[in-house]
């Protein structure tokens, strides 16, 4: 098979896909023995993206794979086409998903130690459902509560290819650093509680980035930020 | 129309003895809160205060309006706003004592907890509203819908490793050892699959040459295995052999009992 | 808009939609007093069709409309992302032919008596039917049973030339020997249900090249197996 025709395969195969096709599912269309390498079919891709340079089609990287999906200069006039309005989510439902996103694996009370509400059942329930979010393990605590992570469905929806292209987090200022200089007072006086709650903040946010692959690592990471809290 | 919308529920009548702080109003029509952290972000963003430098007494003071409108308004507050309120208050009597300096390593800034707290929702509230601008799928990402040409889909065997049918046989050997009588014999394997050979090699109805089972280039012991077979497929009455003068050729045959021979 | 960018939108547009789109629909995406002729529009199809000549895709017109379809030449690599491969075969199976294999030629009955419970037809009959067993006589018993043995296609998939090749009965036993005395040093290391686990895990990992995430394969396996005979 030449690379002409292995494009043509690819090309062929992913157009006809319901969803985004891995590396796995690309190698896994052709015998064992005889599968082409996956860097011939990394190169095959690459040849297909460049293709696609003077045409209203993109191929992309999303969580799950690949896919080929209309460029973003053409939206409008796909948009007029659909006759469903894209769905709104309220503010506790996108707070919620951002605070599972960033610092995952993530319980229902941590989330809601931050929000400083109650976050309702239905919301976690509708983010399940839409297969966004799903439960990776649970908290060694009274009540094992479950541990919420996202999913590559998520990154899918969202047109990422891994968390690290969510936007980055606020950095958090420290009130006892400004004070510090206000009152000219020695560094030293930074409350010794204060700063390890704040630097753990920072891993965590910055943790979960680092990870491509929440859901293989979550199982193992569980009983990990725990013991790191408490 | 209703008056306002507080938390998600419309008001659509005033309250008669209601004194509504002058800004309230316009906060109401503006916006619901997301819980006090919301609230008091609210408040802060609106005034241009530092954060890290909050003016505590004033804030306590115009949160407690807003908590005590919606109170007044006979909404369902949620006890977290409450607890707020106690927490401000907390906050503001500890700013109001003197501090002798050698309390101030242990306790710090009171504030400093709120603070944190704020910091931290504020940010995950922006990450919010950033997740709400990223390109959807529906939206402002379209993937492609291609029909698909006729397709004739197999549905595939398992694959299998060896070792996956050894450790099933160990298993059952183990659990055979249990009974005394189901002893498993252990003729070398070779006769076995030579028994299957000869037993599909054999026809039911025509006699087979006795000497064409064997074949000479096997050497000594080929010859050693097929003639086992053979007397282990007479023993179990699968085959017949047929003689019928002294030293003439033997033939073989599969039982006259055994109904249908091979398969094949 | 000159013809390159009605060209691109057209083919956006026909690229999203779920289903044909006739002229009318076409002519609809474009305010009604700045709308190109249909002529026009027709001469962008055309343009889009020729430029799928060296495509695995092709534009087509069907009865509501044009859409884009996988060219029949690639049905094939298409079917593949269709297919079902069972998860794997049950321990039931596995037994009997492995009784078949060291036993032959063997009866149901005798694989029943050693096994200590009924060999289901279905697992005879799906053994068969993948070419790895064929009945070679009968044994001249009450019911004239048929004797299994394995078949060539069975030495060639486990890539063996002949029996010979298995382990014997005695090296079998050797490595049960070693694995008790493994157990003896090290009981916590090779608690049964591990190795269990392990084998499935092994098997899991082979068999699902079309699920990315392990735990979701891991949860099938346990019940597949009993599906994929019935």
């Amino acid at each position: 098979m030449n690379t002409q025709e292995l494009k043509h395969i690819i090309e062929a195969v992913l157009f006809a896909a319901e969803s985004p096709l891995s590396m796995n599912q690309l190698t896994g269309l052709f015998q064992a023995d005889n599968a082409p390498e996956p860097s011939t079919i990394k190169q095959a891709l690459t040849m297909i993206q460049e293709d696609c340079a003077d045409r209203s089609i993109e191929l992309k990287e999303v969580g799950s794979g690949y896919r080929f999906q209309v460029k973003q200069d053409y939206a409008q006039w796909v948009a007029k086409l659909w006759e469903e309005r894209p769905a709104r989510y309220s503010r506790a439902t996108l707070e919620t998903l951002a605070l599972i996103a960033y610092r995952q694996p993530i319980t229902r009370g941590e989330i809601e130690d931050v929000r400083g509400v109650s976050v309702s059942s239905q919301i976690i329930k509708s983010l399940i459902e839409r297969d966004w979010i799903k439960v990776v393990g649970h908290r060694d605590v009274p009540g094992k509560p479950a541990l919420y992570a996202t999913t590559r469905e998520f990154l899918d929806y969202f047109n990422l290819k891994s968390l690290d292209e969510l936007p980055s987090l606020a950095e958090l200022r420290d009130i006892d650093a400004i004070n510090a200089e206000l009152e000219l007072v020695m560094p030293e006086d930074r409350q010794p509680a204060d700063v390890e709650a704040d630097d753990q903040t920072g891993i965590a946010g910055e943790d979960s980035f680092a990870t491509d692959s929440p859901e293989l690592t979550a199982t193992e990471e569980i009983d990990e930020p725990l013991s790191a809290e408490n | 129309m209703p008056f306002a919308i507080v938390q998600g529920t419309a008001v659509m009548v005033l309250p008669k003895d209601l004194y509504i702080p002058p800004d309230a109003l316009e906060v109401f029509l503006a916006e619901t809160f997301e819980g006090p952290l919301d609230l008091l972000l609210y408040l802060i963003r609106r005034q241009n205060l530092d954060i890290l430098d909050l003016p505590i007494a004033e804030i306590t003071r115009q949160y407690m309006e807003y908590v005590e409108v919606m109170m007044d308004l006979q909404l369902e507050l949620a006890a977290e706003y409450l607890v707020m309120a106690a927490m401000l208050a907390e906050i503001k009597s500890r700013m109001l004592l003197p501090q002798p300096k050698r309390f101030d390593e242990e306790e710090g800034d009171p504030r400093a907890e709120l603070v944190r707290r704020l910091q931290e929702y504020e940010r995950y509230k922006q990450a919010a509203e950033d997740i709400n601008t990223l390109p959807r799928v529906g939206r402002d990402v379209f993937p492609t819908d291609v029909a698909r040409p006729d397709l004739k889909v197999v549905r595939l065997p398992p694959r299998v490793e060896l070792d996956d049918m050894l450790t099933a046989f160990r298993e059952v050997l183990q659990r055979a050892a249990m009974y005394e009588h189901h002893h498993i014999q252990t003729e070398p394997l070779s006769v076995r699959e030579r028994m299957s050979i000869v037993l599909s090699t054999i026809k039911r109805d025509q006699f087979t040459d006795f000497s064409d089972l064997f074949n000479i280039e096997e050497g000594r012991s080929g010859v050693v295995v097929t003639l086992l077979a053979l007397l282990e497929l007479l023993k179990q009455s699968l085959i017949e052999l047929i003689q019928t003068d002294a030293y003439g050729p033997i033939h073989v045959k599969v039982a006259d009992t055994a109904e249908h021979g091979t398969a094949e």
